[in-house]
């Protein structure tokens, strides 16, 4: 019998799983080898599962959404986020600094109607993840290769190192030393093939934090670049802000600008 | 034989024109996203006419220069070394078949090159990785196939950025070897030396004349003065035991508190030569591909056993570049494993300079 | 062709020893690559799960048999998680041998020590095995083994088996015993008390690099030469031919100079730790 | 409560499938009157109004791409023009080209995926575009390569189609070189004749026959098809500036839920997208797609929603014209992005999202840091008209089968290609008293 691949979302842009129908190439391959058996976005058929992978899209913000992961993972083999809203709370997670009553109070007129947590925050809180996938959005090439790695049965893997080594081997020049531009790239994790260097820009973290990134140099590198205090945590507090080391970084900057005002 | 031989500069473009036309690809330093690298040449015009560059640790910039002056630029991020050693390659092609499979090695597409505009340090750090990939027990027939048939003119340096120390690494500012043909740019033009029967060839294909015997000291002068005016400079001395015997230096410490751990050094060297080894599969499951691509002693995984990591801390990391570098690649290769291009200085975000660090490890030696 | 070039083989039997650990004995399908192929005792091959990896494993066949490979793989990872699935007559990737092996000729007349810890140290398989098999030509052979518990100890028959051998002893320890443990109890080096050799002995050691450091000290101790003790090291492994970089330890590479050194060459490295 | 004396049905279409997030619908019929109808949108609200106050507004482009992953380059492009506004900055001509290049790319990527993976399914009686590329193959893989041909534009100019890095206030962080756009054309040749085969395709289709009365609303450029500028027409008579939404336009809560609705004052529901772009702007499509679309046998303008499906695929064809066009004449500018001074401000932008019209205006401080900001997605403006959709068409389900009643909604759902993830705006619907 065919794999059961499920895709689920919960609060994202829908980017992620985009990414399975924007595989033009291996699409058809890959409905061949798997049965999508949930997966709205494209089909309009859901079956209950179990399912033997589900990737799971978007953050938990709502307490109906915080049900439901603990129902996929019950109904899960392997269980892998896709995307920074999965893994790291998203975007979205920016209302966990502020007080969300305000925020509804911004967007919606009646905001007694809105069923929301205070908190965006990414699967893993909530359930055992056994694998993620990071990037906003997550890579095509990653997560064909993660497929292909869980169907021929073996651990997917998954570097952790950062986007420099990438950008180097892509034969950009770096940005930072010729340009002066502000770059997150050597404390982001690789995955996104250098993309912003590329386009002659400072990466923004979409990739998340790397493996054993030095957060104190790096600190001083941007303070060198003339980016502090609040300048620096709105860089490090964005779509991953809300993940460490980013996030205790960008709080000890936060707080220390608290103090000295 | 080998008498110096003067081009003038407007015949520079017969000497690209005459490399293109004995079909080679003819590469040379070109300006691109604020720096230089190794580009394909087709007009004199291409090179980066009238500049210079400003560099320091942490800092590149290009700056006007000369006028007319057409190798101002002493270097940029790009070394010769994607050139033979590829970033990124395909190795060999594995496809599933009957039971088993079959396997294809993938040989490059290796188009013949000519390389304008070489530095000294560059053809070191060449020779370098020809005794890694050539010359060990097992030769790398990737590299190989690269490697043949180059033509390589050399420029010899007349002008040292803030970051090289070529001197005391014993490999520049003038070309000593590996060179077809080797130049030094005067104000109307090059005094031009033969390396090779290839260059003779290619001279007297050019029909030069003889330098003049006041160029010919003209050009020696600017070298020397080149060589003597190096701003940077590392004391090799005893270095591989400074560096073992240091293993506990409370430098390591300090310069882990700086390290990004970024890997950018690794990657700009001329001779790192890490990469990894990776198996990447279609997804129908009936090919994969055997890639290899440029890793760094920097990388978390570099050391990383089941269980187990060998280097988990920065220090450790930092430590590794250095001492190999440095130290222990002389007991590999007996070399160096550090021409002195000065690019792990400018091109690293902090500015980390391997001199400074070195130079900070010998005054602390056996004091902590 | 590059050295990267993997040659197909198929796996004509498989053995579980125990849960994880299995032995594939497996033949080169190229004739050519076949009758060249030659090993010594400690080398290794690359194994290739295709499509998805190479890992190094020691060859555990016998050196005068080069037509026969075998190898057990003990299931830690992305690959050798998928080499747990290989059944007989699955066709997979060999490139190899690599490495320097164990000095088995140098041994020759003289008493080994062979001193393993952790999980079931397959390296030392096949050296035993290769030892045992030429019995006459090696002195006393003593054979010491440290588990952190019980269940640690793989090959409780293999042990057992090897007790029965002429001129040879071995000594079983671990750290946390329970009802079941009738050997002794510590840590490896503990053992040393009882193991009564020449110091013209030679000793072979592959284990966890703490172990192997205690040992050496308990052995040098003993009269034992540097040079006289050899130990197998483990680093990271992606080309095994010298080129890739990872298994720099300072100025060896692993799989080129080693994975056998004598304690006189690394005693220096060893205890530093982060190299 | 069901009562006993009439006949109670209903339809409860638990996941709304091939819509791009997440939503269910709920309707309840007692006799032949509607008494309940519930378009329940699951997609919790994610506040990018509310976190953008305080960020740096050269940071807006990036993060509002996240508000939807498959028309990030409408809101990039609604995000720049409006700030472009704001601090007075022009835009170099060539910069302007490519803005239209870079959004030909996203319409036809976001309406190939429209046509072939969520609409087309619905006419060929299959549940995927995976069930329907066993029936059809060849029209699968044709709509792949047109969606991969728009996913490889946005890509050029911005790296990725998803999130592009590309676009900046002022205009690109790097333009392409000639050479590189050029690599596009011989795709584009390829996919001209794919998009012209597509609107044969789906004028084939079955599409119900219904006329509606519907108030259109796009953009109206003057000697273009909309995309990026443009007064807002309608087909009654609107001919307004951009900044002259909030006195045209307004969003309120209808009476029986608490979803906020555009509506267009004292009128109500109005229709934008493909159908509405085409309807207002056929003269500005140019003869080769005017005469693909006289061909399709539909009466032009149509006010038949069901014809968007035949609109989308005449704007694919119109994309890949306009993309050529573009690569042909193209110079590159002088630098790839305009200079500019942040200041205090407000500013406003409406461009042509492929879902409709896209509605940004944000207010700024000195330094150019967002104090406050207002984002009105096409989804958002259709939602009324979808709901009136439905109530027109539910009545004539009553005898039908659950499951062709769901399809049927979902169907009509599915004309607008609502995005449910750009829920800036979107809340639940509760219709429970
Ligand atoms: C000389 C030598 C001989 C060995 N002999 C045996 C043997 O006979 N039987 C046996 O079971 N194991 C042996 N090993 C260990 C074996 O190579 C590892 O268990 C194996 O590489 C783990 O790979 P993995 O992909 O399953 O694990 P992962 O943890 O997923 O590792 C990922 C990658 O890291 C590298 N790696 C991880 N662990 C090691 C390691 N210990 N050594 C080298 N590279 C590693 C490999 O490239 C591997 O693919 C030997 C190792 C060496 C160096
Ligand atoms: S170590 Fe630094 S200075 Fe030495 S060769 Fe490498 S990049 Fe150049
Ligand atoms: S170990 Fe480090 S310093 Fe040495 S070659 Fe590899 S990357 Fe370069
Ligand atoms: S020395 Fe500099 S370039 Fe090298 S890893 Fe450290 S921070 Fe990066």
């Amino acid at each position: 019998m065919k794999p059961r691949i499920a895709v689920f979302k919960f609060a994202s842009c829908d980017g992620c799983q985009l990414q399975f129908l924007n595989a033009e190439d291996e699409l058809l391959t890959l409905a061949s080898l798997v049965e999508f058996a949930y997966f709205t976005e494209a089909r309009s058929r859901a079956l209950d599962g179990p399912y033997d992978i589900a990737f799971v899209e978007g953050s938990i913000t709502t307490p109906d959404d915080a049900r439901r992961i603990i129902e996929v993972r019950e109904r899960t083999r392997y269980l892998v986020t896709i995307g920074a809203c999965a893994t790291a709370g998203g975007i979205q997670a920016l209302r966990n600094w502020s007080e969300v009553e305000q925020y509804k109070r911004v967007v919606y007129p009646s905001p007694e109607f809105i069923s929301t947590l205070s908190t965006s925050t990414p699967i893993s809180e909530h359930v055992k993840v056994d694998f993620e996938l990071w990037g906003c959005p997550i890579d095509k090439h990653q997560l064909i290769d993660v497929v292909r790695s869980l169907l021929s049965r073996a651990k997917p893997a998954l570097p952790g190192h950062s986007v420099c080594m990438e950008c180097k081997r892509r034969g950009n020049v770096c940005v930072v030393v010729a340009r002066g531009e502000p770059c997150l790239g050597p404390v982001t994790r690789t995955g996104c093939g250098a993309l912003c260097p590329a386009y002659d820009r400072g990466c923004y973290g979409c990739f998340g934090p790397a493996d054993d990134a030095n957060m104190e140099a790096f600190t001083r590198l941007m303070a060198s670049q003339g980016i502090t205090g609040m300048d620096a945590v709105r860089r490090l507090r964005s779509i991953n802000g809300y993940v460490r080391p980013w996030r205790e970084t960008a709080d000890a900057i936060a707080k220390n600008q608290n103090q000295n005002d | 034989m080998n008498e110096p031989l003067k081009l003038k500069k407007a015949a520079l473009q017969d000497l690209i024109d005459l490399l293109r036309r004995e079909e080679f690809k003819v590469l040379g330093p070109v300006v691109r996203e604020g720096s230089v690298a190794f580009h394909e040449v087709r007009e004199v015009s291409d090179l980066p006419i009238g500049m210079r560059d400003a560099q320091e640790a942490g800092r590149y910039r290009l700056t006007p220069g000369v006028d007319g002056e057409i190798f101002g630029v002493v270097n940029g991020a790009g070394s010769l070394k994607p050139f033979f050693f590829a970033p990124h390659e395909i190795l060999l092609e594995v496809r599933r078949e009957h039971r088993g499979f079959k396997v294809r090695d993938a040989t490059p597409a290796a188009p013949r090159l000519a390389l304008i505009g070489v530095r000294a340090c560059d053809l070191a750090a060449l020779a370098i990785q020809d005794r890694i990939f050539l010359h060990d027990k097992f030769r790398d027939a990737h590299y190989e196939a690269r490697r043949k048939d180059v033509f390589f003119v050399a420029v010899n340096c007349t002008r040292s950025a803030p970051t090289c120390f070529c001197v005391s690494m014993k490999t520049g500012p003038e070309a000593a070897s590996g060179f077809d043909l080797a130049m030094t740019e005067m104000e109307d033009g090059f005094v031009v030396r033969t390396g090779s029967a290839a260059g003779e060839r290619v001279v007297s294909k050019l029909q030069l004349p003889t330098a003049a015997s006041e160029d010919v000291a003209k050009a020696r002068a600017r070298i020397d003065e080149c060589a003597s005016g190096m701003q940077r400079q590392m004391d090799t001395s005893d270095l591989p035991h400074l560096l073992y015997d240091e293993v506990d230096s409370p430098r390591w410490n300090d310069v882990a508190a700086r390290c990004l751990s970024c890997t950018n050094c690794t990657m700009v060297c001329p001779t790192c030569f890490c990469h990894s080894v990776m198996d990447v599969q279609e997804l129908d499951g009936n090919m994969s591909r055997r890639v290899r691509q440029w890793d760094s002693c920097f990388s978390l995984e570099h050391a990383h056993i089941h269980g187990i990591n060998f280097r988990p801390r920065i220090h450790d990391r930092y430590r590794q570049w250095l001492t190999h570098k440095l130290a222990s690649w002389i007991d590999q290769f007996g070399t160096s494993g550090c021409v002195g291009c000065g690019r792990c200085i400018t091109w690293c975000p902090v500015g980390i300079d391997l001199t400074e660090e070195v130079a900070a490890i010998r005054a602390q030696r056996g004091k902590h | 062709m590059t050295p990267y070039t993997i040659h197909p083989a198929r796996i004509t039997a498989r053995r579980t020893e125990t849960e994880g650990i299995y032995t594939f004995t497996m033949r080169l399908l190229d004739p050519s690559v076949r009758a060249a192929y030659r090993f010594q005792a400690g080398q290794f091959n690359m194994l290739y799960a295709f499509g998805i990896g190479e890992v190094a494993i020691s060859i555990v066949s016998d050196p005068s048999e080069p037509e026969i490979l075998e190898h057990t793989v003990r299931v830690a990872g992305r690959v050798t998680g998928v080499m747990a699935d290989w059944k007989v007559g699955d066709v997979v990737g060999v490139r190899g041998p690599y490495g320097n092996g164990w000095p088995v000729d140098a041994a020759r007349g003289r008493d080994v020590v062979i001193v393993t810890g952790g999980l079931g140290c397959a390296p030392v398989v096949g050296l035993i095995n290769y030892i045992i098999r030429r019995r006459d030509e090696y002195g006393e052979l003593h054979i010491l083994h440290g588990v952190r518990t019980p269940n640690d100890l793989l090959y409780r028959e293999k042990f057992d088996e090897w007790r029965r051998v002429p001129r040879t002893r071995v000594y079983l320890t671990t750290d946390q015993p329970d009802k079941s443990w009738h050997y002794r109890i510590g840590v490896v080096t503990e053992l040393f008390d009882e193991l009564n050799v020449a110091p013209s002995a030679i000793v072979m050691m592959c284990g966890p690099e703490v172990m192997m450091r205690f040992a050496a000290h308990a052995l040098l101790q003993k009269g034992i030469g540097d040079d006289s003790i050899h130990l197998s090291m483990e680093r990271r492994m992606e080309c095994a031919v010298g080129l890739c970089g990872h298994c720099q330890y300072r100025e060896h590479f692993v799989c080129k100079d080693g994975p056998v050194f004598t304690y006189r060459t690394v005693r220096r490295l060893f205890g530093v730790s982060g190299i | 409560m069901p009562s006993r004396r009439t006949k109670t049905r209903t339809i409860n279409v638990s996941n709304l499938a091939r819509v791009e997030g997440e939503g269910a619908l709920h309707i309840r019929l007692r006799g032949g009157e509607i008494s309940e109808l519930k378009l329940e949108i699951f997609e919790p609200p994610r506040f990018f109004e509310a976190f953008l106050r305080g960020r740096d507004s050269r940071e807006a482009p990036d993060l509002n791409a996240r508000i939807c992953g498959i028309c990030p380059v409408a809101y990039q492009m609604s995000t720049v023009h409006a700030f472009e506004r704001l601090y007075g900055i022009t835009i170099d001509p060539a910069v302007r080209a490519l803005r239209r290049l870079y959004y030909c790319g996203e319409w036809i990527e976001s309406h190939a995926l429209h046509i072939h993976m969520l609409s087309a399914p619905d006419f060929m009686g299959c549940d995927s575009v995976i069930t329907l590329a066993e029936k059809d193959r060849a029209a699968v893989e044709r709509g792949l390569r047109i969606k991969q041909l728009g996913n490889a534009i946005v890509a050029k100019l911005g790296g990725r189609s998803v999130h592009p890095v590309g676009a900046c206030i002022g205009g690109f962080t790097r333009v392409p070189r000639r050479e590189e756009l050029a690599e596009l054309r011989e795709a584009l040749m390829r996919e001209r004749d794919d998009a012209l085969e597509c609107v044969r395709w789906v004028a084939r289709f079955d599409l119900p026959a219904v006329e509606r009365d519907i108030e259109f609303v796009s953009l109206r450029h003057p000697d273009e098809y909309p995309m990026n500028e443009g007064r807002i027409v309608s087909s009654r008579g609107i001919d307004a500036a951009q900044d002259e939404f909030d006195a045209w336009f307004e969003e309120s809560q209808v009476p029986y839920s608490n979803a906020l609705h555009s509506k267009i004052k004292a009128r109500g529901a109005y229709f934008v997208g493909p159908l509405a772009r085409i309807n207002l702007n056929f003269d500005r499509l140019g003869t080769e797609v005017q005469s693909a679309a006289r061909q399709t046998q539909i009466a032009w303008p149509s006010s038949n929603p069901y014809t968007s499906i035949v609109a989308r695929a005449l704007e694919v064809l119109y994309a890949i014209e306009e993309a050529l066009r573009i690569i042909d004449t193209y110079e590159p500018p002088s630098a790839p992005a305009a200079k500019f001074e942040l200041r205090a401000g407000t500013g406003c932008a409406i461009t042509e999202a492929p879902r409709g019209a896209l509605y940004h205006a944000y207010e700024t401080d000195e330094r150019g840091v967002i104090r406050s900001a207002r984002i009105v997605p096409p989804t958002s403006q259709n939602q009324a008209r979808i709901e009136a959709d439905l109530r027109e068409l539910i009545p004539q389900l009553i005898e039908r089968s659950h499951v062709e009643a769901t399809r049927a909604c979902e169907m009509a759902i599915r004309n607008y290609d609502p995005c449910i993830s750009c829920s800036t705006h979107f809340l639940r619907l509760e219709i429970e008293r």
